[in-house]
């Protein structure tokens, strides 16, 4: 399957784009992250929570949605 | 799956005092109210070794965030017997000194709108996905994080 | 006994939305603050036996209110980490609608500025001699009683 | 001796005036109040506290100041 996935703040400065489509067929987030990684090892280290959908879901929430969204710490206000 | 729409909370750029006395002089004709209570964040000029903070650069996923403000919204009306409240919140260049988030809650009575204006701004700081460039007179950033 | 200057916090009439907008531009110079908060108290058209508040029309014991604004503030630094603070309440009319009471807390760190405002406000509340005389729109009055 | 004495809100209501000079001889609040009470009969019911030179004092203490001032329920704010 195919999802869209957003980066935001620090995370966007390491994949360099804000959004991709990828290609995968792993079935929850740590699997799909552990593809990311890949791509981009840098981000293994770094804080951020996963929104699914405009929900922040845990690691092993199933992907079932058609946007994934990884959001480093929060700093509104 | 909200009973009524959503908002857009954010602005481009600074807040001005001028939008802040307007939105106030909006509210005279509302003579229930007795009590407002405003919250502004303000853009500090931080020093963090030996860098001054010049400005923040806020950034947001924008459709979450929208419905995150709409749910504390929706959370406050319950908990709180308010009149009215608003939230604003800049995106963009934010400079030192200039306003980045404007909090606006109303009821007929005190006490309730110290505690609303409270509740609604540490959600705001917990739930909603906004993110902060503080960016350095010397042109470098880094990435805020809200405590 | 004060070591600071006792300032007049009485003003003629209504607080403007203009001046309490040209209160907070003032603030964009302090660039450590990081979080204001304004609470302002506003006239009610409250309705009793059937007859509705047009104005408040208030007076003070002047010398003493002004001592207890000042006595307030030295608290409230003692207290509260704060950059700044600033009171202003109305004397004579005001109408429903109005604005009587402008307190401003403003400090680096959102926490201390909830703390204080509420700190505040119950203080004039509690220890300043203000009278407030509810005029009805037939002319007939009651005098308000602080709850 | 004279002392300066106040009125304000429902309280200048009921003496019809806001001020004015008074001679007595008594010593305390609650004896002074007496004195009062059969210039100004309704003040006796009303509720309201006594300031001597700004500061509020109470029923027993000892007038020395030159100024009192009678005030009703606060309703600042």
């Amino acid at each position: 399957m195919t999802i869209n996935v957003k980066y935001f703040g620090l995370i966007a400065e390491i994949t360099t784009c804000e959004k991709e489509r990828i290609l995968f067929t792993k079935k929850n987030v740590s699997e799909f992250l552990e593809l990311l990684y890949l791509k981009y090892p840098s981000l293994k280290n770094k804080d951020f929570q996963v929104a699914q959908n405009q929900e922040l879901v845990s690691q092993d929430a199933l992907i079932s949605g058609h946007e994934l969204a990884l959001l480093p710490p929060f700093a509104g206000g | 799956m909200a009973d009524k729409k959503t908002k857009n909370v954010f602005k481009k750029g600074a807040i001005s005092s001028d939008f802040i006395g307007t939105s106030i002089a909006k509210h005279q004709s509302k003579t229930t109210i007795g009590a407002h209570n405003i919250f502004l964040g303000q853009v500090r000029a931080d020093v963090i070794d030996n860098k001054t903070v010049a400005a923040i650069e806020y950034t947001a996923y924008e459709d979450m965030a929208n419905e995150k403000f709409h749910a504390i919204r929706e959370a406050t009306f319950k908990k709180f017997d308010l009149t009215c409240m608003h939230i604003y919140h800049s995106l963009g260049t934010v400079k030192a000194g200039e306003i980045c988030l404007f909090v606006f809650a109303s009821s007929p009575k005190r006490k309730i709108v110290f505690k609303a204006i409270e509740y609604i701004v540490e959600a705001i700081k917990a739930d909603v996905p906004v993110f902060g460039k503080e960016i350095f007179e010397d042109e470098t950033h880094q990435w805020k994080v809200n405590k």
